[in-house]
């Protein structure tokens, strides 16, 4: 069968769109389940990383003597202890991350690391590492260093299409769009011009970094870490190291989330390196400190948005400038936020610019829909203000607008089937629209796209002897995904869903399979494990024929059992899984099924989030009342999984918008690395949130699965944005909201 | 700098261990007796990862030294289960989906046990109140606090 | 590092001023192990003062409670008749840190970290509250405004520590409050605090007042001005505001990540006056 | 011939066109073709694109077929978080 075959159609769900328990569950609340920094080896030892107190500074030397000679301490490693390798630009930039060469290049950069018998010698160690430092100048806002008399962080990184003229920290430009936006302008009743700020976030995911690599003499490596894909880390640090891919075996632990941050790698190479040095295992676990100094946060960004709108809510023509600082490294998630910013709407006249900017922060990692929610954050902003301007709905305005079937959208592709319309109008049927609010409340609404897709993924279904199912995947389960793998194959099977374990491989047990992001697992991995149970039915099929003496034609698979079908089958009991397995030696041996396949065709999702929210004008407080998430699942496979992602979303985008923040001071250091300052939202911030799911079927996915674990975050920041200015009676153009940035906007009127 | 022995009482059996005078609860916990169940998420304090009871004192074992449990009884997430049985919290968790990473559930499921010891029969505002210094960053703790209720309720019917 | 858990305060005393090096006492640990897990202290010795058993009481003397440096915030609100005194000061208590953290860290230790925006110290100021110090030349008492001098900064000399702390016996219609402001709903450090006690006669006029503010100063500050202008009011509208406008001219606070010195200037005012409206229900004022 | 929308900011390449003809039956001849005929594509295709075909993105398969009649996009090479 076809991997895109449209779907079937079947709407007979017997497992799929039910609540199981997930399958980790009880290793998850008893303390079992093992974490990255969970594993031990014998003999290991403790690595710790000394990283840059500047901002940016060449590194002149760096005198480990000391070090080496401490009691305890089995290597220590410098950049020029990695090999000499040719690395792709990408590539040779992470390594830099990870281990600064020539420069430190923002606070918390890694310019040194150490193997020791014990925390504690380790830590005494970094003490006695002299590095002798060459301060430089440096800048940390998207608008500052983007000038051209900004301090250079990178000579020559500029790809072709940057204008000449700008500076050196501008490295790349994006543009997007279709018609004529001044044209379009003109036509509008009204035309509102704004500039938005928001500013870097951190994934925030509560399991810090950790790796246990061990490299032995043999040249064969050993690495076990908390990754988002064992793949991309075995690929990378293979490269970084000089081994082949094969040499190096990558197990993913479980993950204590990621949300985007785990997508590349930080320590897992200083880790080899040491270990490679100190012919020992090295366990490395990053410090809080370390994890918001030095991983990777979300841009910056700084956004110009000029929309013009009929007196009866029309858009006639939208244009947006967009602004992404990505840390020290080429790489800011622009395109995506250039691509994104428009595309709920159906414009004739649309246009978006968007600049890469180079900054001395850490560099960036993907976050939850990578370089969307600050470009809805404007554009729904100035949807919303200039629908409030008219007098209209600001549902009525989006529906008016809303991107459909066969629409165009900005970034150039015409739209399948797609949700958003359903979305808006179970918002606008929704109890939420119409209960009333209080004192100095107020209700904001916006809409957020994604793109999602799916890529490389590798699925082997093996039935057991005694009839039950395994199914080995490539991608960690960062939120239940093993259920929903394992209820897509005892949907497919036909066989209850205990009956199926799924289990995740390490790198030498399956092909490759892409990183899990762009919500690409339960549609891909989805589609891979669909794909091996039906080669495994077909076998069974095969062997019940064979037994029955008749053409592999006649037999079919209904319920969980072969059967013989058609006018020349003839009578047959049927067989079920258990029987043909049971069988299985005597009629040609074990049975599997397998797929290996670069999916393709995942579908685009939207969603509208609707939010109350209670603004106390002496403090400027912000205090979330109620909030409701309408998305698109395509097909909800675990409801329950479904609508924590949407709430995940949704609160982690509550937090983007109102107290988190990067804070630097003067001199370019973080002031906030640590959960006290860094703050994210706790319990008591929080109500309920609610869900709607709806299910616009992906004619993609056999069973319309769609992505649904990035769209969530695209629309909370405008929502609350929109809402807090409803509350507070005045615009909210930057993010965070804190309470001193909306008692200012209340008392400046 | 000499160890020091702690004789202590751990998930109801009696423990003794060596430990360095500066090395916290928690690391005790987990680096010499492989009770890994309790996670660092801070070490600070901050995130509620680490949550242990001691002399059923909820607390937060990164921020205790090993040395301090000399005579105290500690719980941890490893002692909540009665043999195969699951505390009702924990069998909550499962049914409602109150976990999604599940890094931080060890800790919240100490902290909410916790809860129920002190106040069976909380508010919802109540029970955030309790939670709020434990961070989940998957579910945006609906999910959880929906599982808390529920236990509660379970625990009061059968009591 | 050195581990000492002594028994006795006498012997608390002696180690604390024998100690060679950086001697840290160890109550909640809640500040001391943040300090050395980020590298801030590095402590020769620490003294952990949980095993001596009169510090580990709240007890009633002259009326007025006396609070043991060992006992925890979580303690202190399960003590009715001190909840029911001085339920400012057990709130102040209360809100520092998570439940996790109120089971362990104690006011005396709050106190001693001298940190301007220490939750419990401005409600202890309000209170008059006096800090017992004992120290190799014997036992006195301070009030506790007076114990820290700067940020990070004590009064107390070398081998001395904070034994316990006094609040002193409430008159009939008294009541405190303390509130701060933060950014989220808990787990922050306070952008300003404000304590608030106030005593009342029979007519409902205030009798005596003190006001204390947190995080606007290099310590917490006792404002006599905003105090005086309740002093001899009902504690009315006009009341309210002069003693918001004391509380903003007295705050002297700085920028930092957590908020502007106007933003601070500003809440100082209105938390007060929020606290005051407390403070005054709580002495049975009418509304 | 295979009608192929490009963003603009690769219009510098291509005189100016955001709209360009290829002839192209396969994902892999497309590529080739744009290639060939605008070299000054190269750099951003070696860094990586994604196309959309008749709405459907693929990243990397060679020999999906293209329709002469196929609506193709060429986009920024999508990674998610």
């Amino acid at each position: 069968m076809a991997l895109d075959a449209k779907m079937d159609g079947k709407l007979d769900f017997k497992v799929v769109g039910t609540r199981v328990n997930r399958p980790d569950g009880v290793d998850k609340v008893t303390g079992r389940a093992r974490f990255g920094a969970d594993m031990t080896a014998p003999g290991m030892l403790v690595g710790k990383v000394l990283r840059s107190p500047h901002a940016h500074a060449r590194i002149k030397t760096i005198d480990a003597s000391a070090a080496e000679a401490l009691e305890g301490v089995h290597a220590v490693v410098t950049r020029a202890d990695f090999p000499e390798v040719e690395l792709d630009e990408a590539t040779w930039d992470v390594l830099d991350n990870c281990m600064a060469g020539e420069k430190a290049l923002y606070d918390g950069h890694a310019v040194a690391a150490v193997a020791a018998s014990s925390e504690n010698v380790a830590k005494k160690a970094l003490k006695l590492i002299k590095v002798e430092y060459e301060t430089l100048p440096h800048v940390i806002d998207v608008d500052d260093a983007m000038k051209a008399d900004a301090p250079v962080l990178h000579d020559g990184r500029q790809v072709e299409n940057v204008p000449e003229g700008m500076g050196a920290n501008v490295v790349a430009r994006y543009e997007f769009g279709h018609g004529d936006v001044e044209a379009g302008l003109k036509q509008a009743g009204k035309v509102l011009e704004r500039t938005y700020k928001t500013e870097a976030t951190h994934q925030g995911y509560i399991e810090p970094h950790a790796c246990l690599a061990q490299v032995g003499t043999d040249g064969q490596a050993d690495l076990w870490c908390c990754t988002q894909g064992q793949y991309m880390v075995r690929d990378t640090c293979a490269a970084i190291m000089g081994l082949s891919q094969s040499r190096l075996k990558v197990t993913a632990s479980e993950i204590g989330g990621g949300f985007g941050g785990k997508t590349t790698v930080f320590i897992e190479p200083v880790a080899l390196a040491l270990s490679k040095k100190s012919g020992r295992p090295v366990k490395m676990v990053m410090s809080r400190s370390e994890v918001l100094r030095a991983t990777g946060p979300t841009a910056s960004s700084s956004i110009d948005v000029r929309l013009g709108m009929t007196e009866d809510g029309q858009i006639t023509a939208g244009f947006a400038e967009l602004r992404y600082q990505g840390g020290a490294y080429p790489g800011s998630p622009v395109e995506f936020g250039s691509m994104s910013a428009f595309a709920p709407y159906d414009l004739e006249n649309v246009k978006t610019v968007g600049w890469d900017i180079v900054a001395n922060r850490p560099k960036q990692a993907a976050y939850r829909a990578p370089g969307a929610p600050m470009a809805a954050f404007a554009v729904e902003s100035a949807i919303d203000e200039l629908a409030k301007e008219l007098g209209l709905d600001p549902l009525e305005v989006r529906l008016k607008n809303a991107a459909r079937e066969g629409t165009k959208a900005a970034y150039g592709v015409t739209y399948p089937a797609i949700g958003l319309e359903a979305t808006l109008r179970t918002a606008k049927d929704h109890p939420h629209w119409t209960a009333p609010l209080g004192e100095n409340q107020g209700r904001g609404v916006a809409c957020g796209f994604w793109f999602n897709f799916g890529g490389n993924t590798c699925v082997t279904l093996n039935i057991t002897p005694d009839g039950t199912v395994n199914v080995i995947e490539g991608n960690p389960d960062i939120g239940g995904s093993r259920a929903s793998m394992s209820m897509m194959a005892a949907e497919e099977l036909g066989v209850p869903y205990e009956r199926v374990r799924t289990v995740i491989a390490d790198t030498a047990s399956l092909g490759l399979n892409d990183v899990t992001d762009g919500s690409r697992v339960t549609f891909a991995v989805g589609l891979a494990t669909i794909e091996a149970a039906r080669a495994a039915k077909r076998e069974m099929c095969k062997r019940a024929a064979m037994v029955w003496g008749i053409d592999e034609e006649a037999v079919v698979w209904e319920d969980g059992a072969a059967r013989p079908s058609g006018p020349n089958a003839g009578k047959h009991d049927p067989m079920t899984l258990a029987d043909i397995a049971a069988i299985a030696s005597n009629t040609g041996g074990p049975i599997a099924g397998h797929s290996e396949v670069n999916a393709e065709g995942a579908g685009v999702s939207f969603a509208t989030h609707m939010v109350d929210t209670e603004v106390d004008p002496e403090s400027g407080a912000v205090k979330i009342v109620r909030y409701t998430v309408f998305q698109d699942a395509g097909k909800a496979v675990h409801p329950d999984y479904v609508e924590g992602q949407f709430q995940g979303g949704a609160v982690q985008g509550i937090g983007w918008a109102l107290n988190e923040a990067y804070i630097y001071g003067e001199d370019g250091v973080l002031q906030n690395p640590g959960f006290l300052d860094y703050r994210v939202p706790v319990a008591s911030d929080l109500p309920m949130i609610d869900t709607v799911i709806l299910e616009i079927p992906n004619p993609g996915h056999p069973y319309g699965v769609r992505g649904v674990g990035e769209t969530s975050i695209v629309p909370p920041l405008a929502a609350v944005a929109n809402s807090v200015s409803a509350a507070a009676g005045v615009r909210m153009t930057s993010l965070p909201m804190s309470p001193p940035k909306v008692l200012k906007a209340i008392q400046n009127g | 700098m000499s160890m020091i022995h702690v004789t202590t009482t751990i998930n109801g059996v009696s423990q003794e261990y060596l430990c360095e005078p500066d090395e916290t609860l928690l690391d005790v916990l987990r680096d010499r007796l492989g009770m890994t169940g309790s996670k660092e998420g801070c070490g600070t304090g901050d995130c509620g990862a680490c949550s242990v009871t001691v002399d059923d004192r909820l607390v937060c074992s990164c921020l205790m030294l090993g040395a301090e449990a000399e005579g105290r009884k500690v719980e941890t997430i490893e002692g909540m289960a009665e043999g195969e049985t699951l505390h009702p919290l924990q069998r909550k968790f499962i049914e409602h989906a109150a976990l999604q990473c599940g890094i931080c559930t060890p800790g919240i499921l100490v902290a909410a046990k916790s809860l129920l010891e002190h106040n069976p029969n909380p508010t919802e505002e109540e029970a955030r109140y309790w939670l709020a210094g434990n961070l989940c960053r998957c579910t945006g703790y609906d999910k959880i606090i929906r599982a808390v209720m529920a236990a509660a309720e379970e625990m009061r019917e059968a009591s | 590092m050195n581990y000492q858990a002594p028994t006795s305060l006498d012997a608390a005393v002696d180690i604390l001023a024998g100690a060679k090096g950086d001697c840290r006492i160890l109550a909640g640990g809640t500040d001391l192990l943040v300090r050395m897990h980020s590298d801030m202290a590095d402590p020769d010795t620490v003294l952990d003062i949980k095993r001596i058993d009169s510090l580990r009481t709240i007890s009633q003397e002259d009326g007025g409670w006396r609070i043991g440096a060992a006992v925890s915030a979580a303690e202190m609100g399960e003590n009715e008749g001190l909840v029911a005194d001085w339920p400012g000061v057990v709130e102040a208590a209360n809100l520092i840190g998570s439940t996790q953290i109120q089971g362990r860290c104690t006011i005396a230790g709050n106190l001693c970290n001298a940190s301007p925006a220490a939750d419990s110290v401005p409600a202890l100021v309000a209170a008059e509250a006096m800090a017992r110090i004992a120290g190799p030349d014997g036992i006195r008492d301070v009030p506790v405004g007076e114990v820290p001098v700067s940020p990070g900064k004590t009064s107390l000399k070398p081998g001395e520590l904070v034994a316990s702390i006094f609040l002193p016996a409430r008159p009939e219609r008294s009541g405190d409050a303390y509130l701060r402001f933060i950014p989220r709903t808990e787990m922050d450090i306070a952008v300003v605090g404000c304590g608030v006690s106030l005593t009342l006669d029979a007519s409902g006029n205030c009798v005596a007042a003190r006001v204390a503010l947190g995080a606007v100063a290099p310590t917490v500050i006792e404002v006599p001005e905003a105090a005086e202008a309740l002093v001899g009011t009902s504690v009315d509208e006009d009341a309210l505001a002069a003693l918001a406008a004391a509380c903003s001219e007295a705050a002297k606070p700085i920028d930092d990540k957590r908020g502007t010195a106007e933003y601070r200037v500003h809440m100082a005012g209105v938390l007060a006056r929020r606290a005051a409206v407390i403070a005054k229900k709580r002495a049975g004022g009418a509304a | 011939m295979v009608q192929v929308r490009i963003w603009g900011s690769l219009a510098s390449a291509t005189d100016d066109q955001t709209e360009v003809e290829i002839e192209a039956s396969t994902l892999r001849e497309l590529l080739d073709g744009l290639a060939e005929k605008y070299p000054g594509l190269k750099p951003q295709l070696d860094r990586g694109v994604s196309v959309a075909i008749d709405g459907k993105v693929y990243n990397d398969s060679w020999f999906t077929p293209i329709q002469p009649d196929s609506e193709v996009v060429l986009l920024a090479r999508l990674r998610g978080g």
